[in-house]
């Protein structure tokens, strides 16, 4: 922000490298890893699971910052502060990924979510932002006050902050199950809820998606959705895990009902952001189902592994899919992906991306969806517990359903007839979305041929549960 | 005075050799025709003789192996069989192999002789038809087909046989398909063989399975000496593999698809009818005989009676035929009906003497009907008629084949259907000896009046008949010494050679074999046989010309001239013939097309009108519209879901909280 | 030849393709000639590695799993990359190499509309991928991504280069191309079966101690692991996902619409591998690992075969579509290979084994030789056809020729298929409901009658007769020597295993042999 | 010392709050009633903070906390509703449903 217009581009440049370097530490620590190290009175902690999730939030914000180039290029838009908020957001992530205790994860949430009210509403002249930004303000700051007086309730039970002393205290009074703390518990969950859209709490979504600027768009969907799930994980496996099967049941049901809802109403759509709105909701359904599962057989660990496992991949190929979108609406210059026929003829290679990530989204081998999925199915069924049984056959027909409206996009821009209109218009695909697309891509091959790569994620989540 | 005496082989007691390299090189009988077939198609079109020479060279060769092959088993009776294991298939050896005892080296003999004639004989037939060549391939792979059916020594490679004989008769019946009759009635062939194949299928599978194993031999022997195991099943078995012979040797009621066959060129028909298509079901009845005998007797009379309907059936139907080939095509219905009868009441050489016998004048009988249709250009005998004058040759082997037909001596269809009504005589089948007796009496009627119509008298055509080309009438010639001297090799008392060649094979024959004349018998045939020719031609040509024969009969009240003089023949007239000649054998002709044949017409159609019911109205709007309004179900439940979407921001606050305490009252309930 | 027989020529085969087909999309577009040339190359590489495969394997042990190797690929969940061929495999691995070949060479000159022979032959390579690797993928996971691998091409396939007509489909409001579809159709019902055939692999995860091991599972499976409840939703599941594939009765209804709409290539392919990887399935996983239940549904699935065998050929009597009714008869084809399958006997699963080669040989010929006719004469209603033995008559004499193998005329390949299949039902595994069984076997006896009937009718309606009038003055070209150098092998093959079966079951018998004794004992 | 009035005082303004949101149509009053939601919880934070004797007031300093945070928060708050009101000239959040479904 100190910079003064004209050099804006380098403001860009800036905060890649930034987040480029602070990748740096991390990998130190990694290297450097011996046993988790408690900070502030154990309120803060450095281990396998948070470095981890760090990476992958830095990650997510550098691939952010490069689809976002050429948008704020694009218009008359503050570039500091766009950059400013996004990396205010990214540490609000990475507080809550450490965090071990009820301020802390507070803050973090906050601080992850406060930036994103203002950037869904950046298209200042546009209507649409502005009310998907009121929409999502409103009901964040709700959720937020929620998730507060959630925890006042903990504080006012126990007297304690710190995540361990909590949970302690509530196994040791064996209050795991008294009104209050499942009081607390569903506020929290309802509050968290609204962070990675579940249904009921998922009504903001598809229209902040589709007001935000495309960027920011695929941030929500998948930083703060990650950051939602993390902190849920935190506090219901580090504070409420005495209560799992009062929460467990419930989680299942949002879960199944996320997942079909989402689905049903994605076949509907022909906004594409709208569409990935949806599929988003009902990504997060299969997300949420092992844990929810985990928390009825008080296997955390299995639970927590799928979770992470279904997240890390998620957040990649959803990001292309944000990509590819955002390619074609600009060469089509529509937000009715009907009005693409045969783009893809016009660049194969966007075209091919394009397939890629959606089909990896409705989970066909080889892509990286598919174990995503199948690491779901497994940690459902290796419940041996007839809900969990049950909630893999809800998502089993889903994962079919889905695939219509995931198919509907390739086919649209590979089998139907090219739209004259759009035979002029020339196909723009920049550099650093090239960037991101090879990236993404990559990850999502990778993690499909060679999911061995995440095995090493069920040893972290036992460290994380090891203290 | 009639003295019969068992004609008994055991295993120990036959004198045979096994034939040595000319038995071991029997299979080249198979695979020639094959490899003929191969080189005629590829260079057939590049040969001076557009591939015919090959053909008849093949034929050549295979003719003079099986006379060879004959020859050794006279002198000294050959029996061997050889294996080649084409793959095994859990506990079963699938094998192939060849054959070479009596029953197969006569078989050989018929179908090489036959063929070889028919051959020459199409050589000029066929000058100038459309698809010369292809004719020749397809002639010589049926031969072949025949022959690996009768080298066959297991009921696999008989299948195989089986089929392709059925495949290769489509091809030579729709030699004409541009006409859509041949192609159906090429169709009607293959398919009605196809539903008795289905029979024959069955039967192998139950006889495998029970026996454990393809080999005939092993079967037969096994059904001699191994009772328990196939008892149970014999009787069903049997049936079925009858029911396979059924359909290639067109038995009643299977036998629609014959005279419709008559659409392919004649000398298909000759060789279809004589030697390789319709003797197919005799032979299995033949080869499987000793188990029938052994392990089946009732089977045996049911094969019996459906034999004696078939020749009176066929016989009457023959009378008013129109059609010189037609009348020649029910013939061969009821003369196999003799042949299954025959083997139906247990006698097995009577049988096969008159498959032998019959298949030579029958070729005779069928290549002198083609070499007048050839110059009168007609099938119709109405368009026929006074060629004795202009087709010399042409009718002299047409009158022997005729007369060896009705069974007269010294022809040889006298010897062989006399054996067969002497086996009914003494089986004590009386009724259907009677029968068969009739049944000699009308072959004997329709063949003279087919004679009548179509040499004698005056000329009723529109073209210049002339005599055939000696590539056509030497066959003829050859063929009628054969019609002649065929039933020689056979005589009671004098020499029974051919019982001798036939019986001599791996497994036991049970039959009795008259040792003499049976002079009941014999005199009872050769009157029925006399009585026809009479009456034939008392009504073609004393009763009036040929031309006017039947019309007279019809239009003119016969019995004004009995009162005058003949009541006897006016009451025989008035209450036997005209019935018999035009209402019951009508009725037979009515039932026979409109019922029978419908069937199988209908067959396709109702199984098409079925195909289309089941597609139109369960897949195409069952399933499918199933799935489809599935799919656009959830599309549809998706359309109502997402009304929750209605952007007021309140109601979203409204929706959170609701959902906040829908969550509570749960957990209340649940916990 | 150490190489060969450690797992690594099995790899080659299975990823050759696959590279090769990435190598293809690094081609420029432009250069046509050398996509063609190199994909033709590198297909015809695979295939002759399969053949030395072919001479490496030691038919002696046919019943072992043999040329494999096992390497560790996801360690958390215990996904092994396990491969291996044995008699079962062998002759479908082969036969899927060497079928593409043919289609490469087909597309050489008679790619469909939209030209492009890069993603065309790209596709098909890919879609050898995973053909072959489900054929020796000896690790559920890993079948189960190769069985998925073959849906994203043969999508493509028919969705890109598909019939462009337009048909009014029930159900739906507003019409639709053929090709979209048939393709998404295609598409969601297999992944309808495979989804829930997923679930079923993880069930034997979780009961046979956490491996997803072929042949571990079947040691488990036939030392009594499996049982009850469990057991049944289990095999019910894989049933699920194989029979769609097959495709079985009442499942089948994908198949005629992707036929249809498929471009020639792409129906050989699909007809030829693709439904074989379902009954591949049963012989491999359903059946011997679930013994007692696969004895429990036997009748069923009996019973459902010949419904599908009647219900074929009766369908096939209603078609005016030359390629909707060859694809129909696939259905009643299958229902043989399935109704072998079902008896549980030696006998009627190396008649499902024959019947999936000559099924694949035979009707792969059918559908080039219907192809090729629907591009020359731009239509496939047989009513406008009709006399073609005179306009095109090497097409229309391999058209009977193929017609006759088809209906299982004895002495050409489809014929054992048929009869041994029903041979094998009459006589089912020891416990089978006789009764069941033996009326499936009289339902598949009247169906090849149905069948010889369509087949003669068709070629009544397409071959025979005078052409009529508006083929007259057109000149339609005959088969030119690329498709001839593509279907005469075929031919060749048809005759070989007609004539001689020991091709076939000389891999197949004892491998069977020893699968089922293992099943069921003795 | 007294516990449950304060309690109950907390829970109403809370209610309150939440009744605010559902009828309120003016986007700054539902501003308002989240700022009532928030105040109920400092009132818990610091009821329950004297009430258990917390001598590391964690509980005071939760509220401080919270109250800067909802400071932020009713400045973008406002900072939108501004931008709306540019824009359409109303404040009235029921008639922003341009996107549905």
């Amino acid at each position: 922000m100190i910079l003064p217009r004209k050099s804006k581009y380098y403001v860009a440049a800036f905060a890649l490298l930034g987040t480029l370097f602070s990748l740096a530490p991390l990998v130190i620590q990694w290297a450097s890893y011996t046993t988790p190290i408690y900070a502030f009175e154990n309120s803060f902690v450095i281990d396998k699971f948070s470095i981890i999730l760090k990476g992958l939030f830095i990650l997510i914000t550098y691939l952010t910052f490069l689809l976002s180039i050429n948008f704020i290029e694009s218009d008359k838009y503050y570039q500091g502060e766009y950059y400013y908020l996004l990396l205010s957001s990214l540490l609000g992530a990475l507080i809550v990924s450490s965090s071990r205790d009820l301020l802390t994860i507070f803050i973090g949430i906050e601080l992850a979510s406060t930036p994103m009210f203002l950037l869904s509403g950046w298209k200042k002249g546009d209507r649409k932002s502005n009310e998907g930004a009121i929409k999502f303000f409103l009901l964040g700051v709700l959720s937020a006050s929620l998730i507060l007086y959630g925890f006042s309730l903990l504080y006012g039970l126990s007297g304690k902050l710190v995540f361990s002393e909590i949970s302690s205290y509530l196994l040791g009074a064996s209050l795991a199950n008294s009104p209050v703390v499942l009081l607390s518990a569903i506020l929290v969950i309802s509050g968290i809820g609204f962070k990675i859209s579940v249904v009921p709490f998922h009504s903001w979504a598809p229209d902040t998606y589709e007001g935000a600027p495309l960027p920011v768009t695929a941030y929500l969907s998948v930083s703060s959705k990650a950051t939602g799930f993390v902190a849920l994980i935190i506090l219901l496996t580090k504070v409420f895990a005495g209560s799992g099967s009062s929460w467990g049941i419930i989680l299942v049901i949002i879960s199944g009902l996320t997942m079909t809802l989402g689905n049903l109403v994605a076949l509907q759509q022909n906004n594409p952001v709208r569409l990935l709105a949806y599929s988003s909701i009902s990504q997060a359904g299969f997300i949420l189902a092992p844990i929810a599962i985990s928390g009825i057989t008080g296997d955390y660990q299995d639970g927590i592994f799928a979770s992470v496992t279904y997240l890390i991949i998620y957040a990649f190929m959803n990001l292309g899919a944000f990509l590819s979108v955002h390619l074609f609406s600009n060469y089509a210059g529509s937000t009715n992906f009907y009005e693409w026929g045969g783009a893809a003829r016009k660049s194969p290679l966007a075209g091919v991306l394009t397939t890629i990530f959606f089909f990896s989204l409705a989970g066909i081998p080889p892509l990286g969806g598919w174990f995503a999925k199948f690491v779901v199915f497994r940690s459902l069924l290796g419940s041996a517990n007839s809900i969990g049984i049950a909630l893999g056959v809800v998502g089993a027909i889903n994962a079919v359903i889905a695939l219509v409206y995931y198919a509907r996009i390739s086919k649209v821009i590979w089998m139907d007839e090219p739209k004259s209109i759009n035979e002029e218009k020339i196909f723009q695909f920049e550099n650093p979305l090239k960037v991101v697309g090879v990236f993404t891509v990559l990850i999502t091959f990778v993690s499909g041929i060679f999911p061995g790569i995440f095995s090493y994620l069920g040893e972290v989540s036992s460290i994380f549960f090891g203290n | 005075m009639v003295n019969f005496k068992p004609t008994v082989f055991a295993e120990g007691e036959l004198v045979y050799t096994d034939g040595g390299i000319l038995a071991e090189y029997a299979w080249l009988l198979v695979v020639l025709p094959f490899v003929a077939a191969l080189v005629i198609t590829f260079t057939g079109k590049y040969l001076p003789l557009k591939g015919a020479e090959v053909a008849l060279t093949t034929i050549g060769i295979i003719f003079l192996y099986s006379a060879a092959l004959m020859y050794l088993h006279i002198t000294s009776g050959v029996v061997n069989e050889f294996f080649i294991n084409v793959g095994s298939i859990g506990v079963f050896d699938i094998e192939f192999g060849w054959v070479v005892d009596g029953l197969s080296i006569m078989m050989y003999f018929v179908v090489g002789t036959v063929a070889l004639l028919v051959f020459i004989y199409a050589t000029n037939y066929m000058e100038g038809e459309i698809r010369y060549t292809f004719f020749f391939t397809s002639l010589t792979l049926f031969a072949g087909s025949m022959l690996v059916l009768v080298s066959s020594p297991t009921l696999i490679q008989i299948l195989i046989g089986w089929e392709l004989v059925g495949v290769c008769s489509y091809l030579l019946i729709g030699h004409y398909w541009e006409k859509k009759d041949n192609s159906s009635a090429a169709m009607k062939a293959f398919i009605t063989n196809k539903i008795a194949d289905v029979g024959l299928m069955i039967g192998i599978i139950i006889l495998a399975l029970n026996t454990g194993t393809l080999r005939i031999s092993k079967i037969l022997y096994q059904s001699t000496h191994d009772y328990e195991k196939l008892s149970t099943v014999a009787f069903v078995a049997a049936i079925l593999l009858f029911v396979g012979a059924m359909g290639k040797s067109a038995q009643f009621p299977l036998h629609v698809w014959l005279p419709d066959a008559m659409a392919g060129p004649t000398p298909v028909s000759a060789l279809m009818h004589a030697a390789t298509m319709v003797t197919a079901g005799v032979y299995l009845l033949a080869r499987m005989f000793p188990f029938y005998k052994a392990m089946a007797p009732d089977a045996l009379d049911v094969v019996m009676l459906f034999g004696v309907i078939t020749l009176l059936a066929a016989g009457l139907i023959a009378v008013v035929q129109d059609d010189l080939k037609k009348v020649l095509a029910y013939s061969t219905v009821s003369q196999l009906g003799y042949m299954v009868a025959a083997i139906g009441s247990g006698a097995y050489t009577a049988a096969l003497f008159h498959l032998w016998t019959h298949a030579f004048f029958k070729a005779l009988l069928f290549l002198g009907a083609g070499s007048v249709i050839h110059s009168v250009h007609s099938n119709s005998m109405l368009e026929m008629g006074g060629l004795r004058k202009v087709m010399p040759k042409t009718f002299a082997t047409f009158i022997i084949g005729t007369i060896a037909l009705a069974g007269l001596p010294p022809f040889a269809g006298f010897f062989s259907k006399d054996e067969i009504l002497a086996s009914f005589n003494h089986e004590g089948e009386t009724t259907f000896f009677f029968i068969a007796v009739l049944g000699a009496f009308i072959t004997a009627f329709y063949m003279t009046r087919a004679v009548s119509l179509t040499f004698l008298g005056e000329y009723r055509g529109h073209g210049h008949p002339h005599e055939s080309h000696n590539l056509m009438t030497t066959p003829l010639l050859t063929l009628s010494v054969f019609a002649i001297a065929s039933g020689w090799v056979n005589i009671p008392g004098v020499y029974t050679g051919f019982t001798d060649w036939v019986t001599t094979r791996k497994n036991k024959i049970v039959e009795y074999h008259p040792e003499s004349f049976d002079l009941f018998a014999l005199s009872s045939g050769l009157l029925a046989g006399l009585l026809g020719i009479a009456l034939g031609y008392y009504l073609y040509q004393l009763q009036g010309s040929a031309e006017t024969g039947d019309n007279k009969i019809k239009i003119q009240p016969i019995w004004s001239v009995l009162e005058n003089k003949y009541y006897l023949d006016h009451f025989y007239f008035k209450f036997v013939i005209d019935p018999v000649k035009i209402n019951i054998s009508k009725a037979v002709d009515k039932f026979n097309t409109n019922v029978i044949d419908r069937f199988v017409n209908g067959f396709g159609q109702v199984a098409s009108l079925m195909g289309s019911v089941v597609y139109n109205n369960f897949d195409q709007n069952g399933i499918d519209k199933l799935l489809n309004m599935s799919s656009t179900g959830t599309d549809n439940f998706g359309g109502k879901v997402k009304l929750l979407q209605t952007g007021k921001t309140q109601q979203y606050l409204m929706l959170f909280l609701g959902g906040v305490v829908t969550i509570s009252l749960l957990i209340l309930f649940i916990t | 030849m150490e190489l060969l027989t450690n797992g690594m020529g099995l790899s080659v085969v299975v990823f050759f393709p696959l590279i090769s087909a990435f190598i293809i999309t690094l081609i420029p577009k432009a250069q046509e000639q050398l996509i063609k040339r190199f994909a033709l190359v590198s297909s015809l590489i695979t295939f002759v590695l399969s053949a030395v495969l072919l001479f490496q394997f030691d038919f002696s042990s046919a019943d072992k799993l043999q040329l494999g190797n096992k390497i560790s690929w996801i360690k958390s969940i215990n996904a092994n990359y396990e491969i291996g061929i044995d008699g079962i495999s062998l002759p479908l691995l082969v036969l899927s190499t060497f079928i593409t070949v043919l289609a490469i060479i087909y597309s050489i000159e008679h790619l469909p509309e939209p030209k492009s022979p890069k993603g065309f032959l790209a596709l098909i390579l890919v879609l050898e991928t995973g053909m072959n690797g489900t054929f020796v993928a000896l690790d559920l996971i890993l079948f189960f991504v190769f069985f998925e691998i073959v849906l994203l091409p043969m999508y493509f396939m028919i969705g890109i280069w598909g019939d462009k007509t337009v048909r009014t489909v029930s159900g739906f409001k507003n019409q639709i191309e053929t090709r979209l579809y048939a393709s998404i159709k295609f598409f969601v019902f297999t992944l309808f079966g495979s989804a829930f055939m997923l679930l079923g692999f993880l069930g034997l995860y979780y009961r046979g101690n956490k491996t997803f091991s072929i042949p571990e599972l079947i040691e488990l499976g036939t030392s009594g692991a499996f049982t009850g409840t469990f057991a049944t939703l289990v095999f019910a599941v894989l049933f699920l996902g194989f029979a769609v594939k097959v495709p079985m009765w009442p499942l089948h209804t994908w198949l005629p619409d992707a036929h249809t709409a498929a471009p020639t290539v792409g129906s050989v392919l699909l007809a030829a591998i693709l439904l074989k990887l379902g009954s591949y399935g049963f012989v491999r996983i359903a059946i011997p690992i679930l013994p007692d239940q696969a004895k429990a549904w036997a009748p069923a699935i009996a019973i459902l075969s010949a419904i599908g065998i009647i219900y074929g050929s009766l369908a096939c009597l209603a078609q005016t579509d030359l390629k909707r009714l060859i694809a129909f008869s696939s259905v009643g084809h299958m229902g043989f290979v399935m109704l072998g399958i079902a008896s549980l006997t030696p006998i009627g699963i190396n008649a499902a084994m024959i019947g999936m080669v000559a099924h694949g040989v035979i009707t792969g010929l059918l559908f080039f030789l219907s192809g090729s006719m629907a591009h020359t004469y731009h239509t496939r209603d047989m009513g406008r056809l009709g006399g073609n033995m005179k306009l095109l008559p090497k097409t229309g004499a391999l058209l009977g020729f193929t017609a006759m193998a088809s209906l299982g005329l004895p002495g050409l390949a489809g014929f054992w298929g048929e009869f041994m299949a029903l041979l094998g039902a009459y006589n089912p595994l020891d416990g089978l409901n006789i009764t069941v069984f033996r009326t499936s076997m009289v339902a598949g006896a009247i169906g090849t009658v149905l069948t010889a009937g369509y087949l003669l009718w068709m070629l009544q309606r397409v071959n025979l007769g005078e052409p009529s009038d508006e083929w007259l003055d057109k000149d339609l070209h005959d088969a030119d020597v690329y498709e001839l150098s593509a279907w005469i092998p075929l031919v060749v093959l048809t005759v070989l295993i007609g004539v001689f079966p020991k091709l076939i079951f000389g891999a197949t018998n004892d491998a069977v042999i020893a699968m089922l004794s293992k099943a069921f004992g003795g | 010392m007294i516990v449950q009035p304060v309690l109950v005082v907390a829970a109403a303004l809370f209610s309150l709050g939440i009744y605010g949101i559902l009828v309120r149509r003016n986007a700054v009053m539902v501003l308002l009633s989240i700022e009532l939601i928030l105040n109920s919880v400092n009132i818990n934070f610091i009821l329950f903070d004297t009430m258990l004797a917390d001598t590391l007031m964690q509980g005071q300093i939760f509220t401080i906390f919270i109250i800067t945070i909802a400071a932020a928060e009713v400045g973008i708050g406002l900072a939108i509703v501004l931008m709306l009101f540019r824009n359409r000239q109303t404040a009235n959040i029921n008639e922003f449903d341009l996107m549905k479904w």
